[in-house]
């Protein structure tokens, strides 16, 4: 795994593009609030996940992701991700 | 129609449009942001959105009350960015021909919203800013 | 201060009333006049009170629903006299830092009202005027 | 028992003077929203409800009054009546 620049790279033999949204306090924390990903066919949800995790300390803690969204629907973590897929890390919510 | 907004809500007008000549009542629910939290002064909140979820969830949770409760008709408006102590970041109507209904139809949808809608809130108080909740910096595995 | 009141009642009003910066959950509960009742057609409701009983028996409401939920600050204004369909003959506000006690009391307050203030209607509709519920002519003993 | 005009007297002997208040439905029935009545000591708010029965054949059927109170309290039909009390016999509410 390589990460060069603001770009998160999971796999070198990458064919697919996935779009990373981040929000709130995890925007804050991986420092941007939108990041273009080159998958590897297969990759899930919960693998991004893993990867930003070793980059970010505040992060080294949770094995899991919070909440995970794919194209605006919740999902599982182990959901595989597919090109073209918008995925979110969901922080716990306090709206209301 | 928009669930989210970024101006100030009007309460009134919310009632008024969801109160036909057939119901008899009107139940609201309103969210104020107080000036205080878990110790600390609150001078303002700042809420924040995945919009197009947002809408998405908010709908969701409308329409599995509406299944529940067919007879109640239902507004939703969640205020996103800066909002104010003593100013309103939600407010919820429901009608009905009966109480009973309206209440259920109220609580089940700021139960619902609170618990599924992607919106997050980051309190500024005299000594900073901060996100409620999860902030990163522990675990959630052994 | 009167519970009750022979105009209209500004429910934003009594909303600000209550509502304090402490305050995260405000619940209002109205009862309008509806247009149908038991499939007549309905164009208004005479509200008539004991009013120095009803003024009494509301405050007690009030006063029960205090003692069990002392965080909620209430507010009550029933209507009397005429009041036309798509009006509120009642508006209830009531505001809590948290909402589960500010439902509790609200719904408390309209079942109790509803239960124990000597107030009665007489509805008015294209085939003339009517009191609702009791009026004499059945029994109430064997 | 005789009845007179718009009074109402239960006792001959009466040395009380209760008012009756009459709101709604039982206004219409009655014909008069105040009346006030000379009583024995003894009497109850039944013996007034009673009396009134009589008088009017709507309310023939009900034994009992619908609800009573007694200086703005409800109290049980049964309540022994005092110099200067006002009595109302209050038709099954509807307000809210």
């Amino acid at each position: 795994m390589t990460a060069e620049g603001k770009s998160l790279t999971v796999n070198c033999s990458a064919i697919m593009r996935v779009r990373l949204l981040l929000f709130a306090v995890l925007r804050d924390i991986v420092g941007s609030d939108e990041q273009q990903l080159d998958v590897a066919p297969g990759t899930s949800a919960q693998d991004i996940w893993s990867a930003l995790r070793d980059r970010h300390s505040r992060l080294h803690g949770y094995v899991k992701p919070p909440m995970t969204a794919v194209n605006l629907e919740y999902v599982a973590p182990e959901t595989i991700l597919r090109d073209g897929d918008e995925l979110a890390f969901i922080p716990p919510v306090s709206g209301g | 129609m928009s669930f989210l907004t970024d101006i100030a809500i009007d309460a009134e007008a919310l009632s008024a449009e969801v109160c036909r000549d057939s119901d008899g009542a009107v139940v609201t629910f309103s969210g104020f942001v107080r000036d205080h939290h878990e110790g600390r002064q609150v001078e303002s909140i700042f809420y924040e959105a995945y919009r197009p979820m947002a809408e998405n969830e908010i709908r969701r949770v409308v329409e599995s009350v509406a299944q529940r409760l067919p007879e109640v008709r239902m507004a939703v408006q969640h205020r996103l960015g800066l909002v104010r102590v003593g100013e309103a970041s939600i407010v919820i109507a429901c009608a009905s021909p009966h109480r009973a209904e309206a209440f259920d139809a109220c609580r089940a949808l700021i139960d619902g919203i609170k618990e599924m809608a992607p919106i997050w809130k980051k309190e500024r108080s005299p000594d900073g800013e901060e996100w409620v909740g999860w902030q990163g910096g522990g675990r959630n595995e052994e």
